[in-house]
């Protein structure tokens, strides 16, 4: 079994119109920038994927990753917790143009229907949200005595991941809190297609610390050296460049 | 004039593809991994949390903290991942295996599998098999054709407390192997020796064809 | 005549137990973190999934692989832990968390809070706030006592959409410390050149009183 | 802050009568057969505590662990998915005498329960057990045209956990497939007590391979070199010796 990619453009041809890609990530920490840039790079040069849906902690940040694939006008909607950022520009121009729809769910809501889609569990009651908007038409049911809020699980056809260390049979670990939603997407998508900084042979994850065991995961591509949201931004980046 | 447990389990390796995630249940299923096809690496999970170990230690070798879900001690492969039993539960209801073999009392031409309970007189023991019926794609039954007394396994309707509903699509049995399709047996392979009547009147359930039955071959072991 | 936010944070710091697990807010609640009394050690966690993490590095040492729910860089201490988002919100919605202390909009003597939506007209953000509301023992608020101009952000039904209904126990405003407790704001401290009817006169809701108030008295900072 | 605790009577110096307890392990793997035997000390002491409610995958085996807590009389209600063992005569006696109650559960549904408990979750729907007898009396509802049997949380007054390594912090490790049930069960008891093999500084687990976050740890005490109940039960151990 080998579930290593040649590059990034093989790990993202099979995304297509109208399908939902989780992107891991909080903010830049874990967010698989390079995975975003080759899916932008297949738009461009061929009208496709678009019409996504993408679930995803926040909205972008600047002109990279997320926001680049905003600005593109790949995405049609976006299902997130906090769309604010040091520069939220894109999305918050797109959202206020009626041109991307939002699904706002309380951060940890989200990260709970992520698992529960990865997970066989179709729907779960949860405190949080209850009495509040967010839980406008959402079943409400009583357990002890204390209100709750049915949610429902969360799936995606592709899941776009960083990590950091993986081997060919897709084990991966992750860097510091780069972990964040990256080892739940994997579980959630019928495709997890993972960028790590290095490919190692079985083996040479400590079975103990593997964090996303290989039947979560379909494909791995090494990026040596990953490029940070963070970073890119104080340097004022845009992607492609071209659009700058 | 009936296959062996490590018969019924040679065959049933045969189907599993390289590369398959597979959850053995305890018993015979377990033997399926010793047979798999040259050029063939399936990836086995364990309900109490290993995915990808190795085959059985050497006696006195065992190390008690590395066992399969029926207490047997297994080994380490490069590869190889533990993880505590809700990630390993969400392997099996997130739809995540392949294949899951499991023993059975009776399966029913429904599809309905009853593995788990012989009734109020016993002490029951349910496990991981409620759950692994669930969510592996493809849900195979290893089992003899008929019990120790002679009564078919395969049936209408199970007699038995159930483990699921219309979860099994294929069984390994001693003498044939048949799909569960649309609320009915269909007959794929059953031994040369056996005719169609025989195997029938040894099966509590219609047995449907459709297409030509193979002869269900099986080297000695 | 008020305190500044590097003071709200000290009196709220003055609260923490050694040994608490803590969740600060995005903003002025996580100063709260810089002023914690010698001799103890909270331990702070994030929702991005981190535990007992440290202080802000140098700047241009930064990793940005390690930082906090406020996307701020922190840094690594002997004992930190690194866990997925479901497991970060499992500590807070399972009741985990010690305290948490978040921003407002308002706070209502009901102890409902309004602290991600200023209405319609703005891109509305919710992050962890719905979540830390329910589960964490203690959720205080630190707040300005009025708006910038000069409206109470202590009221009694709050006009902005809710965070959570009847979560909020305590608020260090800058002007008073006050608990929230059955249905009712109860007045523990205020800055002593403020007398209790002019505190009343910038809260929107009545003040009770259960036993002396003390002066809120903090160092300049 | 300094979780430590002198010794195993200390530890289990606080379960009361009428607790429930949730013991680690998936047969003797990662079974914290110290802890228990120390409760068994403590019963036979002072004959508290008593009337338990314990929730274990299994049901012992042999005569030690917690075979032998039943066997003490201990227990009055086993929450287990799995009451079978090699030798399981000591749970099998008294389930025939009517001497302890079985609530049975299939085994992801206990561990999904018991996560619940430990994520604030206090209900969810599975499609295990589904038109089985183990649904009886359970809500069952459609989600996608396909039936789910809905499930409650399971919470506990005890963890009783075996792990590997430990800090003052409660941060652990465990030891192979010796995790299991341990890491849910920190999460779902109000009071966490582990035995672990080493005791290590803070620092000494790599933030990365911390699998227990401390926050769900209340107490660790060393147990250096712990037993394994394969090796005494072939060794025809019984727990205490005397009523051998």
């Amino acid at each position: 079994m080998d579930k290593t990619l040649p590059d990034l453009a093989t790990a993202v041809a099979g995304i297509d119109d109208g399908m939902t890609v989780m992107i891991g990530g909080f903010g830049g920490s874990g967010a698989p920038i390079e995975l975003v840039h080759a899916l932008i790079d297949r738009f461009l040069a061929t009208g496709h994927p678009k019409d996504l849906t993408v679930v995803n902690n926040n909205a972008g940040n600047g002109h990279v990753g997320l926001a680049a694939l905003i600005e593109a006008g790949m995405v049609r909607k976006l299902i997130c917790s906090f769309p604010r950022s040091a520069d939220p520009v894109v999305f918050t121009e797109a959202y206020r143009a009626g041109a991307i729809e939002l699904e706002l769910v309380p951060q940890g809501t989200l990260a709970e229907r992520i698992r529960a889609g990865g997970a066989g569990i179709p729907a779960f009651y949860t405190p949080t949200s209850f009495g509040t908007d967010l839980a406008q038409g959402k079943p409400v049911e009583e357990f002890e005595g204390r209100p709750y809020v049915q949610e429902r699980w969360l799936k995606a056809d592709v899941a776009l991941v960083k990590a950091h260390l993986g081997d060919r049979l897709g084990n991966l670990t992750y860097r510091m809190a780069g972990r964040n939603f990256n080892p739940l997407m994997c579980m959630a998508a019928a495709q997890t297609i993972v960028q790590v900084s290095h490919i190692v042979e079985p083996g040479g994850i400590d079975p103990e610390a593997v964090v996303t065991p290989g039947i979560f995961v379909q494909g791995v591509v090494e990026v040596a050296s990953p490029a940070q949201e963070e970073d890119l931004n104080r340097a004022g980046a845009v992607y492609p460049e071209a659009a700058a | 004039m009936k296959l062996t447990p490590s018969q019924m389990a040679w065959r049933a390796a045969q189907d599993i593809a390289d590369g398959a995630y597979v959850n053995l249940g305890i018993g015979f299923p377990e033997m399926v991994a010793k047979f798999q096809p040259p050029g063939r690496e399936a990836i086995f999970h364990t309900e109490n949390g290993i995915l990808g170990f190795g085959e059985a230690p050497a006696a006195g070798t065992e190390d008690w903290d590395l066992i399969n879900a029926g207490k047997k001690a297994v080994t380490l492969k490069p590869g190889t991942a533990f993880f505590h039993h809700a990630d390993s539960f969400a392997m099996v209801r997130g739809g995540h295996l392949d294949v899951a073999i499991l023993g059975a009392y009776e399966v029913a031409e429904t599809g309905d599998l009853a593995n788990w309970s012989t009734g109020p007189k016993g002490v029951p023991a349910v496990g991981g098999a409620m759950d692994l019926v669930h969510g592996a794609r493809q849900v195979a039954v290893l089992t003899d054709h008929v019990t120790k007394d002679g009564k078919p396994k395969l049936v209408q309707r199970c007699s038995l407390p159930l483990t699921g509903v219309g979860c099994v699509t294929r069984i390994y049995s001693s003498l044939a192997v048949i799909d569960v399709s649309l609320g009915r047996f269909v007959l794929r392979e059953k031994l040369a020796e056996l005719t169609l009547e025989g195997l029938q009147a040894l099966t509590g359930a219609t047995l449907h064809l459709d297409g030509p039955v193979a002869d269900l071959t099986v080297s000695e072991l």
